[in-house]
């Protein structure tokens, strides 16, 4: 099933995307490895990120084996640095 | 349990803010409360100030989900979180924890817990802002990743 | 080296005054204080309050030591310390500390060295005022002899 | 040489004395261990007193090794119970 994923970019990665959100057409449930590799074709600019990238399903850290379902809210962000 | 008190915002607070939100019964023994400001020597020398950006859903879930994890693991009677966003400028408090218990020890504890937690684990990310105008995204330290882990 | 400001006084203070009295430069990244306060669970139940006694000449002696001693062992900017006599009611604060540092660790280091050595070592005697009329004195306790040790 | 060696007692020790000072003659320099004695000799009180006590020369803590030179202020005390 084709769903629409919500996907946010915070700080650097945000800047680098030049956009805070879009949205990616993609069969779910998908892996978030996976994700990220088909928003690696569709945006080359997330192909050119480089690492350390963090990931969060709905507001939770998540590793790359983390499954990504519908309606999901996906964020990628640098380590975080407050405090 | 008790309900942490976590407020994210733009306005400048200060040690009587975080006591004001804090509740301190009879049975309460110490109060350690923690406020980290801008320093004038940040990555940079010439850093004027910051600006903070983060996810505020996860933000605020994060920081609650750390109280709680603090009011599991030790006798607290009561939390306050107060982190800032936006602009902020030299000398400025940029976060603030307060922490109400029966013993000196604890509070001491549950303040550096939270802070630790909070420096590795909150999604806020900071920018130093230059007297010549640039802003330059401040990277993670291996310090802060280190006391994370000791817990 | 700073100047340590220590006051021994029968008047209340809370979180502001000693963040009145603290010095913190454009380096100073972090404070941390502490509040201890008068608790209704001492070594008796019916606790209504506490009377201190303390050794005037000697107290303020120590106190500035071991402020002293905290500035040559930890880079601090600033200390301030606070300690009541006379008559405290539940509730009321007996003991501040706070100290300016440019980082948080060394903050919350310093806060508990000057409360672990304080514990133990600045002539303050404690009664307990309880509800029945009676004053007892306090016992000190194991854990802030071996508290004040580890240093 | 006989001098006068002022001595002050706090907390338990002062309730016990009956008094927060007095004046004790003896030939000083004298140990902090021979001054105890004498006193003991002196005021029945103070040779009743339990320990643990704790003594300052000079507003400083001192051992039973110390020595209390002419002019000397000396304080008896409990183990402190502050803050």
């Amino acid at each position: 099933m084709t769903s629409t994923v919500n996907i946010l970019f915070f700080a650097r990665l945000r800047e680098k995307m030049g956009a805070q959100q879009l949205a990616l057409a993609i069969d779910t449930p998908v892996s978030l490895a996976d994700l990220k590799e088909r928003l690696g074709e569709a945006y080359p600019a997330f192909a050119e990120l480089r690492p350390p990238i963090m990931a969060a399903i709905n507001q939770d850290f998540a590793p790359d084996e983390a499954m990504v379902q519908a309606g999901d809210e996906v964020a990628f962000f640098p380590p975080v640095t407050g405090g | 349990m008790p309900t942490p008190i976590v407020r994210i915002q733009h306005d400048r607070f200060d040690s009587q803010t975080l006591e004001s939100l804090l509740t301190c019964s009879a049975g309460c023994g110490a109060v350690v409360s923690f406020i980290g400001r801008v320093r004038d020597h940040g990555d940079r020398p010439d850093v004027i100030g910051l600006r903070l950006e983060h996810y505020p859903a996860m933000t605020e879930k994060i920081l609650r989900r750390h109280a709680q994890l603090a009011f599991e693991r030790f006798e607290v009677e009561s939390i306050v979180l107060i982190h800032r966003v936006g602009e902020l400028l030299l000398g400025e408090p940029i976060v603030g924890v307060a922490v109400a218990s029966a013993h000196r020890q604890t509070a001491f504890d549950t303040a550096q817990f939270l802070m630790d937690f909070l420096k590795f684990d909150a999604p806020f990310w900071k920018q130093e802002l230059t007297a010549s105008g640039q802003a330059i995204w401040v990277e993670q330290k291996e310090s802060d990743r280190k006391r994370r882990q000791q817990w």
